[in-house]
C-alpha cells in the first residue's frame, strides 16, 4: 500500500511538467483555436542557454531565448494570417517546422552532449517516503502558473477578450479588440510557459537535443486528453498522465508500461461525448 | 450629415465589387439599402466598417476615417452587426457578451449603458448567464443590437437583421429597432426583405451589380409592380 | 536529341577519365565514404566519430602513412535505417571504396545488403551483436570498428561481480542498445554470480526516473546497473535514485562515458563506475593521447569513446589501403585485405585482427573501467 | 471522352511515371531515391486519403506501414511463406486495427483524433519492438527476400511505382463513386449527410481502414526491397514527415501528397545534409507553407480560379458564389 501511495506521489510530482507544457497549448488554444508544436523547442533552447550561462542570469537568459523562439513563432502565425489562412492546422504545421530549426540550431551549436545542471535539493520525509524538494517546487510551480490562467482566462476582461478573439475574429476586430496583438502575447506567454518547463526539467533531470518531440508530446497529451478548453483541465491532464505512468512502470512490464501513457490517452478519449467544442481547422 | 460616403468602392484582391457609391444618412435617419443575393450589400456594410478593402471617402460627423482601421473605426462610433449576428461570441455567456462590448467604458457610464440596453431589450436581462449561441435567433440579434449599442455608436449599420427570423420574431424585431430612433444615431440597414425594409426606413437605396440603380421612399416599396421591384427583379 | 548528346558526351568524358585513371592510378586519391549519424539521436556518437576522422584527415594531410593519397566525404544516415541505405547508395556511386559507417546497428543492418550487391566493405563501429552475424547473407562485408556490445556487458558485469552485490536492478533507455543491453546482463549475470533481479526502462524524453528507480529500491537490488546512451537520462537516474534512497553501487555501460555526464553531474555520482572505449578525455594511453592532440588541434574538445571508434574505422581503411600499396583498390580487394588486416596502425588500445572468421576484430582489451572521481573519469587499474 | 475526363490524375501521374522512370533508372542513386520516394508517395497518398477525403488527421500512418512491413517480414522469413503471399496480410492487418479505432475517433474532433491516431500508431510500435521473439524486437528481422522475379532496384522502381499508379486509379474511382461523393458531402456538411441516409462514422472509418491498408502495401514494398525492417525503419517522425507531404502538396487533391512527397524529399535530398540540416528543412516548410497554404495544388487552383474571375469580372459578371469564394 505504501508502494502504491508513493507511486501516486511521484507521478502527480512528474506531471507537473507535463501540465507546466500542456498550459501554454491549452491557453493558445482558447485564443486562437490552434496548437503550438514547438514548445518543446522552447524548453529545450531555454535549458540549453540556462545551463550554459549558469545562475541565475542563465535562468533569466533561457527565459528570453524561448520567448525570442516564441516571438518568431507568432510572427510566422502573423504572417500566415495575414496571407489570408485561418486553417489552424496549418499554423500547427507551420510549428513543426520551427521545432525542426530550434532542435537543429541546438544541435548545431552546442553539439550533441546533454545539458545537465548539478543542483542538490534538500528533501523531506513524509510518512517514510522521501520527497525532493525540487520535485514539489515543480508541482507547486505549475499549479500556481495553471491557477492564475485559470483566473486570468474564465474571469478577467483580457480572457473574455481572449476566447472572443478565438471563436469570432471578425466580431472580436469590430468590438476593437486588438485579436493579433492579443494572440501574439498569448504565442510569446506560451514561449515563457514552455522555457520555465524547460527550466524545471534541466534543474530536475536533464535534457538533450533529442527531447523536443516528446516533450511537445507529452503536453499535447495532457492539454487534449480532459478538454482543451481551459488550463485547469491541463493540470489534472498533467498529473493523470504521470500518476499513471508511474503505477505503470512501478507494477507493469516494460512494454505494458511504456504503452500506459497511451492506453490512457485512448481509454479517457474512447469515454468522451462526442466534442461539441469548435475546434481547431475543421475538416479541411 | 453624421455618415458620408463618396465615390467608395470595395474590392477584394484585385476583384471591385461595389462601384463609386455616394450616399449619406443624417442623424436619426434611417437608410435601407435595398438588393438582391449578391449585390453587394454586405461587401458595402464591410467596406464602411473597415473589414473589407475600399478606396473612396468616408466622414462620420465630419471626421475622415476611410483611412482608418477597422478598430478605429469601431472606437469612433462606427459600428457594424455583421450578417447572421458575426459580432457575437457563440460560447461566452450574454453577460460576457456584454461586458466585452462595454469593456472601454468608466464604471459608471458602463452601469448607466447596461440599464439602457436592458431596458430596451428585457429578454436578455432572463438570459444573462446562458452561452449566446443557445439563444433564438430573435434574441440573439436582439444581443447583436444590444452588443453594438454598448459603443454609443454615432452610425449603426445592421446586414440583414431579418436574417433566417420567422415572420412573427421579425414584428418584435421591427419594434425594437423602432425603439432605438429615441437615441438618434444614424441608421444604415441591408435589407433583401422588402417588407421588413418598407416598415423600417426613412429612404432607401436599390444596390445592383455593386452600383447604386435607384433611389426612392418606402411607399414606393407597396407598390409590387413599381418601379423598385422591377429593377430588383428578383421578387 | 538533346539528352542523346548529354549521353554521348557523357560517354566520352567517362572513357577519358578511364584511360586518365588506370594511367595514373596510383595518383588519384583513394576515395573512402563516412555514412555518419549526423542527426538525429545517434548523433551523440555520430558526431564525435565525424570530428576524429576530419582531425585525423587533417593531420594526414590526406596521405596514408604508406604515402597514398585519400580523399574522404561525409553523408549523414540521420540515425535512422532507410537514410543510411541512401547514404551507402550514394556513397558508393561516387566511387569509394570503403565506407566507414553507418554509426547505428540498424543502418549497418539495413545498408548490408548494398554492401553486399555493389561490392564495397561498411567498417561499422557500432556494438550492435547482430551486425557481424555469420548467419547474414551479407556477412563477408561488414567489419566491426568498436568491441561488441557483448564485450562492454561482460566486461562491466565482471567488474560488478568483484563486489558484494549478488541482486542486480538494471535500468535501460528504450531502445535498441538499451534493449540489448539488458538482455545480454541477463544471459551473462548468472554465470558471474550476479542475479538480474529487476529491470525498469524509460523512453529518451522521460523527464523524472523516480517511479523506476522506487521499482528497483522495492526490488531490493544490490548494485544498479545502466544501460544508457543519452546522458540526460543518466543524470536523472542518478538524482533519482539519490531521492528514493537507492544508495546501492552503480554500475554503467560505455554509452554513459560522456564527458557532458562526469563533469555536470554532482557528487551523486561519485564513485559510479563506468567501462568505457579508451579513456580519450581524461587518462588516455600514449595513442589515445595523440588523437586527443589532433582533436584539440582542430579546434575540438574530447568527448568520449565517439572520436576513437571513429578513428578506428578510418584506421583500419587507411590500413587496408597501405596493405595494397602499388594495386589498384576497389571495394572488393578493401574487402579482402580487411578480412586478413592485422596489427595496424591505430590511436585504440588493444590489439586487433580481422580474420575470414572475425570480422570484429576488436575485444574486451580495447575497454577500460573507469570510475568517477572529482567529476572526470579515472581509469581504474 | 468522360472514362479519360474522370481518369485525369491517373493519367496525368501514369505518363508522368512512364517518361521519368527510364531516365531515372539510368542512375543507381536515382533508381534507388525513385523507388523509396514511392514508397514514401503510398504513404503521403494514404494521409491524402485519410485527411483530405475523410477528415481524420493521422499521425499513425507509419505505424501502419510497419505492420504491413513486418507482415511481410515474419511471413516471408519465419514462416517461409513464398512471395506475394504475404501481400493480403499487410493489406488486412493494418485494415482490421484501423477501423475499430477510426469507429472509436471519427466523432472526435481534428486535434483529439490527431492524438488518439498517435496514440494507436505509438501502442502498434511499442508492441512491435516488444515481441522480442516474434518480431525480433529492436533489432528488427534482416534478410527479408524479394518478390520473386522483382529482383534489382531497377524492377522495384517499377514495381513500386507501379503500385502507385493503381492506388491513384483507385482512389479516384473512388472519388466518382457514390461512397466517394458522400464522403465529399460529410466534409462539408456532417447534418446533410445524415440526412441523405448516410452513416458518418461508418462511411469515415471505412476511409480510415482504406487508408491504412495502402500505408500497409507501402510498408510491404519497403520490406521487399530494403530487405530490413526495424522498430526505427518506419518510426513516428515518418508519420508527421508523411502528414507534411500530403498537406504541402494539397491534401485534398488526388496529386498533392505525390507532389509534396516528391518536394519535401527532393529539398532534404538538395540540403547539405549534417547539423544544420533541421535548420533548412524547417524554414524550408515554413516558407512553403507561407506560400502555399492548401498546399501546392491549392496553390495552383486558387490562381486558376483567380485567372477565370479576373477574365468574367472585366466583362462584367461576378456571381455572389464567386465573390463568396474569394473572401480572405
Amino acid at each position: 500500500m505504501i508502494h502504491f501511495v508513493e507511486y501516486v506521489l511521484r507521478g502527480a510530482l512528474a506531471g507537473a511538467i507535463y501540465a507546466l507544457l500542456a498550459a501554454p497549448m491549452s491557453l493558445l488554444f482558447a485564443t486562437a483555436r490552434t496548437i503550438d508544436f514547438a514548445v518543446g523547442a522552447y524548453a529545450l533552447i531555454a535549458a540549453a542557454v540556462a545551463a550554459t550561462i549558469g545562475g541565475i542570469a542563465g535562468a533569466e537568459a533561457g527565459l528570453a531565448a524561448a520567448m525570442l523562439s516564441a516571438a518568431i513563432m507568432s510572427l510566422i502565425f502573423v504572417g500566415l494570417k495575414r496571407l489570408g489562412c485561418e486553417d489552424g492546422i496549418v499554423f500547427a504545421l507551420a510549428s513543426f517546422g520551427l521545432s525542426a530549426v530550434i532542435e537543429s540550431f541546438v544541435l548545431w551549436y552546442w553539439g550533441a552532449r546533454s545539458f545537465i545542471v548539478s543542483y542538490v535539493a534538500a528533501s523531506w520525509s513524509l510518512g517514510g517516503i522521501r520527497l525532493d524538494q525540487q520535485g514539489l517546487f515543480n508541482l507547486l510551480i505549475a499549479a500556481i502558473v495553471v491557477v492564475i490562467l485559470h483566473v486570468v482566462v474564465r474571469h478577467s476582461s483580457l480572457g473574455r477578450m481572449m476566447r472572443a478573439s478565438a471563436v469570432n475574429a471578425v466580431g472580436a476586430t469590430l468590438a476593437a479588440i486588438p485579436v493579433e496583438g492579443l494572440q501574439m502575447g498569448v504565442y510569446l506567454a506560451g514561449g515563457l510557459l514552455a522555457g520555465l518547463a524547460g527550466l524545471l526539467v534541466l534543474y530536475s533531470a536533464g535534457i538533450d537535443f533529442t527531447a523536443p518531440l516528446g516533450l511537445t508530446l507529452s503536453g499535447f497529451g495532457a492539454a487534449i486528453v480532459f478538454g482543451v478548453g481551459s488550463p485547469l483541465r491541463c493540470l489534472f491532464g498533467g498529473i493523470a498522465m504521470g500518476v499513471a505512468q508511474a503505477l505503470a512502470s512501478g507494477y507493469l512490464s516494460e512494454a505494458l508500461s511504456a504503452m500506459t501513457p497511451f492506453l490512457f490517452i485512448l481509454l479517457v478519449l474512447s469515454m468522451r461525448p462526442a466534442d461539441t467544442e469548435a475546434l481547431a481547422g475543421g475538416r479541411p | 450629415m453624421t455618415l458620408t460616403a463618396t465615390s467608395l468602392s470595395a474590392h477584394y484582391g484585385r476583384l471591385q465589387v461595389c462601384h463609386n457609391i455616394d450616399l449619406s444618412v443624417s442623424a436619426g435617419e434611417y437608410l435601407i439599402v435595398l438588393g438582391a443575393n449578391g449585390a453587394g450589400k454586405s461587401s458595402l456594410l464591410g467596406a464602411l466598417a473597415g473589414i473589407v478593402a475600399s478606396s473612396g471617402g468616408i466622414t462620420l460627423s465630419g471626421r475622415r476615417l476611410d483611412q482608418a482601421s477597422a478598430r478605429v473605426r469601431a472606437g469612433s462610433g462606427l459600428v457594424l452587426v455583421p450578417e447572421g449576428r458575426g459580432n457575437l461570441f457563440a460560447p461566452l455567456t450574454v453577460e460576457e457578451n456584454l461586458a466585452i462590448a462595454l469593456r472601454h467604458l468608466p464604471g459608471a457610464e458602463r452601469r448607466e449603458i447596461l440599464s439602457e440596453v436592458l431596458a430596451l431589450f428585457p429578454i436578455l436581462g432572463e438570459r444573462g448567464a446562458q452561452p449566446a449561441g443557445m439563444l433564438s435567433g430573435g434574441e440573439q440579434q436582439m444581443l447583436a443590437l444590444a452588443v453594438a449599442l454598448g459603443r454609443r455608436p454615432k452610425a449603426l449599420l445592421l446586414d440583414e437583421p431579418s436574417q433566417g427570423l420567422a415572420p412573427v420574431v421579425l414584428d418584435e424585431l421591427i419594434a425594437a429597432i423602432n425603439r432605438l430612433r429615441s437615441l438618434g444615431m444614424a441608421l444604415l440597414i441591408a435589407e433583401q426583405n422588402v417588407r421588413f425594409a418598407a416598415a423600417l426606413g426613412d429612404r432607401f437605396v436599390l444596390l445592383r451589380g455593386g452600383e447604386i440603380i435607384h433611389e426612392g421612399a418606402p411607399a414606393e416599396l407597396a407598390d409590387r409592380r413599381g418601379t423598385a421591384f422591377r429593377l430588383m427583379g428578383t421578387h | 536529341m538533346n539528352l542523346r548528346m548529354l549521353r554521348a558526351l557523357a560517354i566520352c568524358v567517362g572513357a577519358v577519365a578511364m584511360i586518365a585513371g588506370s594511367a595514373r592510378a596510383q595518383d588519384a586519391p583513394v576515395k573512402i565514404g563516412a555514412v555518419l549519424s549526423l542527426s538525429g539521436p545517434a548523433a551523440v556518437f555520430g558526431i564525435p566519430e565525424r570530428d576524429a576522422i576530419q582531425a585525423i584527415v587533417a593531420k594526414m594531410s590526406s596521405t596514408t602513412k604508406g604515402g597514398r593519397k585519400f580523399e574522404i566525404s561525409f553523408y549523414d544516415d540521420k540515425s535512422n535505417p532507410t537514410e543510411a541505405t541512401r547514404a551507402v547508395n550514394q556513397a558508393i556511386n561516387d566511387k569509394v571504396v570503403a565506407i566507414v559507417g553507418p554509426s547505428t546497428g540498424s543502418g549497418i543492418l539495413a545498408a548490408g545488403p548494398i554492401a553486399q550487391r555493389l561490392s564495397t566493405p561498411l567498417i561499422g563501429p557500432a556494438g550492435t551483436l547482430a551486425i557481424t552475424d555469420p548467419k547474414n547473407e551479407f556477412y563477408p562485408w561488414i567489419f566491426r570498428a568498436a568491441p561488441s556490445d557483448a564485450s562492454d556487458v561482460r566486461a562491466i558485469l565482471q567488474d560488478m561481480a568483484k563486489g558484494n552485490a549478488k541482486k542486480v536492478g538494471i535500468f535501460y533507455q528504450e531502445d535498441a542498445y538499451g534493449k540489448t543491453g539488458v538482455d545480454l546482463a541477463r544471459e551473462v549475470g548468472p554465470s558471474l554470480g550476479l542475479n538480474v533481479v529487476e529491470t525498469a526502462s524509460a523512453p529518451y524524453t522521460a523527464t523524472d526516473l523516480t517511479a523506476q528507480a522506487t521499482k528497483l529500491r522495492n526490488a531490493g537490488a544490490q548494485a544498479v546497473f545502466l544501460q544508457i546512451s543519452i546522458a540526460a537520462l543518466g543524470s536523472s537516474f542518478v538524482k533519482a535514485a539519490r531521492q528514493v534512497g537507492l544508495s546501492v553501487p552503480i554500475y554503467a555501460n560505455a554509452g554513459l562515458a560522456q564527458r557532458s555526464f562526469a563533469e555536470n553531474v554532482g557528487n551523486e555520482v561519485e564513485g559510479l563506475r563506468i567501462v568505457s572505449i579508451g579513456n580519450l578525455p581524461y587518462d588516455p594511453t600514449p595513442g589515445e593521447a595523440e588523437l586527443a592532440k589532433m582533436l584539440e588541434a582542430a579546434g575540438k574538445q574530447p568527448q568520449g569513446w565517439g572520436e576513437l571508434t571513429g578513428s578506428n574505422a578510418l584506421m583500419a581503411a587507411l590500413g587496408a589501403i597501405d596493405r595494397q600499396k602499388g594495386k589498384d583498390i576497389t571495394g572488393a580487394s578493401m574487402r579482402e585485405t580487411l578480412e586478413s588486416l592485422c596489427d595496424f596502425d591505430k590511436f585504440a588500445r588493444g590489439r586487433v585482427c580481422y580474420s575470414a572468421k572475425d570480422h570484429d576484430g576488436w575485444h574486451e582489451d580495447a575497454l577500460v573501467i573507469t570510475e568517477v572521481r572529482n567529476k572526470q573519469f579515472r581509469s581504474v587499474p | 471522352m468522360s472514362f479519360v475526363a474522370r481518369r485525369g490524375n491517373t493519367l496525368v501521374l501514369a505518363i508522368c511515371v512512364l517518361i521519368a522512370l527510364p531516365v531515372v533508372t539510368r542512375n543507381a542513386v536515382w533508381t534507388d531515391s525513385a523507388a523509396l520516394l514511392g514508397i514514401y508517395a503510398l504513404l503521403a497518398l494514404s494521409v491524402g486519403l485519410s485527411y483530405g477525403q475523410a477528415g481524420i488527421l493521422t499521425l499513425s500512418q507509419a505505424a501502419f506501414a510497419s505492420l504491413g512491413a513486418y507482415a511481410a517480414a515474419i511471413c516471408t522469413v519465419r514462416w517461409g511463406w513464398p512471395p506475394l503471399a504475404d501481400l493480403p496480410v499487410a493489406l488486412l492487418l493494418p485494415a482490421l486495427i484501423a477501423f475499430p479505432v477510426a469507429r472509436l475517433v471519427a466523432r472526435l474532433s481534428p486535434l483529439a483524433t490527431a492524438l488518439s491516431t498517435l496514440a494507436i500508431g505509438s501502442i502498434i510500435a511499442i508492441a512491435i519492438r516488444s515481441a522480442d521473439d516474434f518480431t525480433g524486437g529492436y533489432m528488427g528481422i534482416a534478410g527479408v527476400p524479394s518478390i520473386g522475379f522483382v529482383k534489382a532496384p531497377a524492377s522495384y522502381a517499377w514495381l513500386i511505382w507501379a503500385m502507385v499508379v493503381i492506388v491513384v486509379f483507385l482512389y479516384e474511382n473512388l472519388c466518382h463513386s457514390a461512397y466517394g461523393r458522400a464522403l465529399n458531402v460529410l466534409r462539408f456538411d456532417q447534418a446533410r449527410a445524415a440526412a441523405d441516409g448516410v452513416n458518418p462514422p461508418m462511411l469515415v472509418s471505412a476511409a480510415f481502414a482504406i487508408s491504412s491498408s495502402i500505408a500497409g502495401v507501402s510498408g510491404w514494398l519497403y520490406a521487399h526491397y530494403i530487405s530490413f525492417v526495424s522498430p526505427e525503419s518506419l518510426d513516428a517522425h515518418l508519420s508527421i514527415s508523411a502528414l507534411l507531404m500530403a498537406v504541402v502538396g494539397g491534401a485534398e487533391f488526388i496529386l498533392g501528397p505525390i507532389l509534396g512527397t516528391l518536394l519535401l524529399d527532393g529539398l532534404t535530398r538538395l540540403l547539405p545534409a549534417a547539423e544544420l540540416q533541421g535548420v533548412y528543412y524547417g524554414i524550408a516548410l515554413i516558407v512553403i507553407l507561407l506560400v502555399a497554404r492548401r498546399g501546392i495544388f491549392g496553390l495552383i487552383e486558387g490562381g486558376l480560379a483567380q485567372v477565370r474571375q479576373l477574365r468574367r469580372s472585366r466583362s462584367g459578371e461576378v456571381t455572389a458564389l464567386e465573390i463568396e469564394a474569394s473572401r480572405p
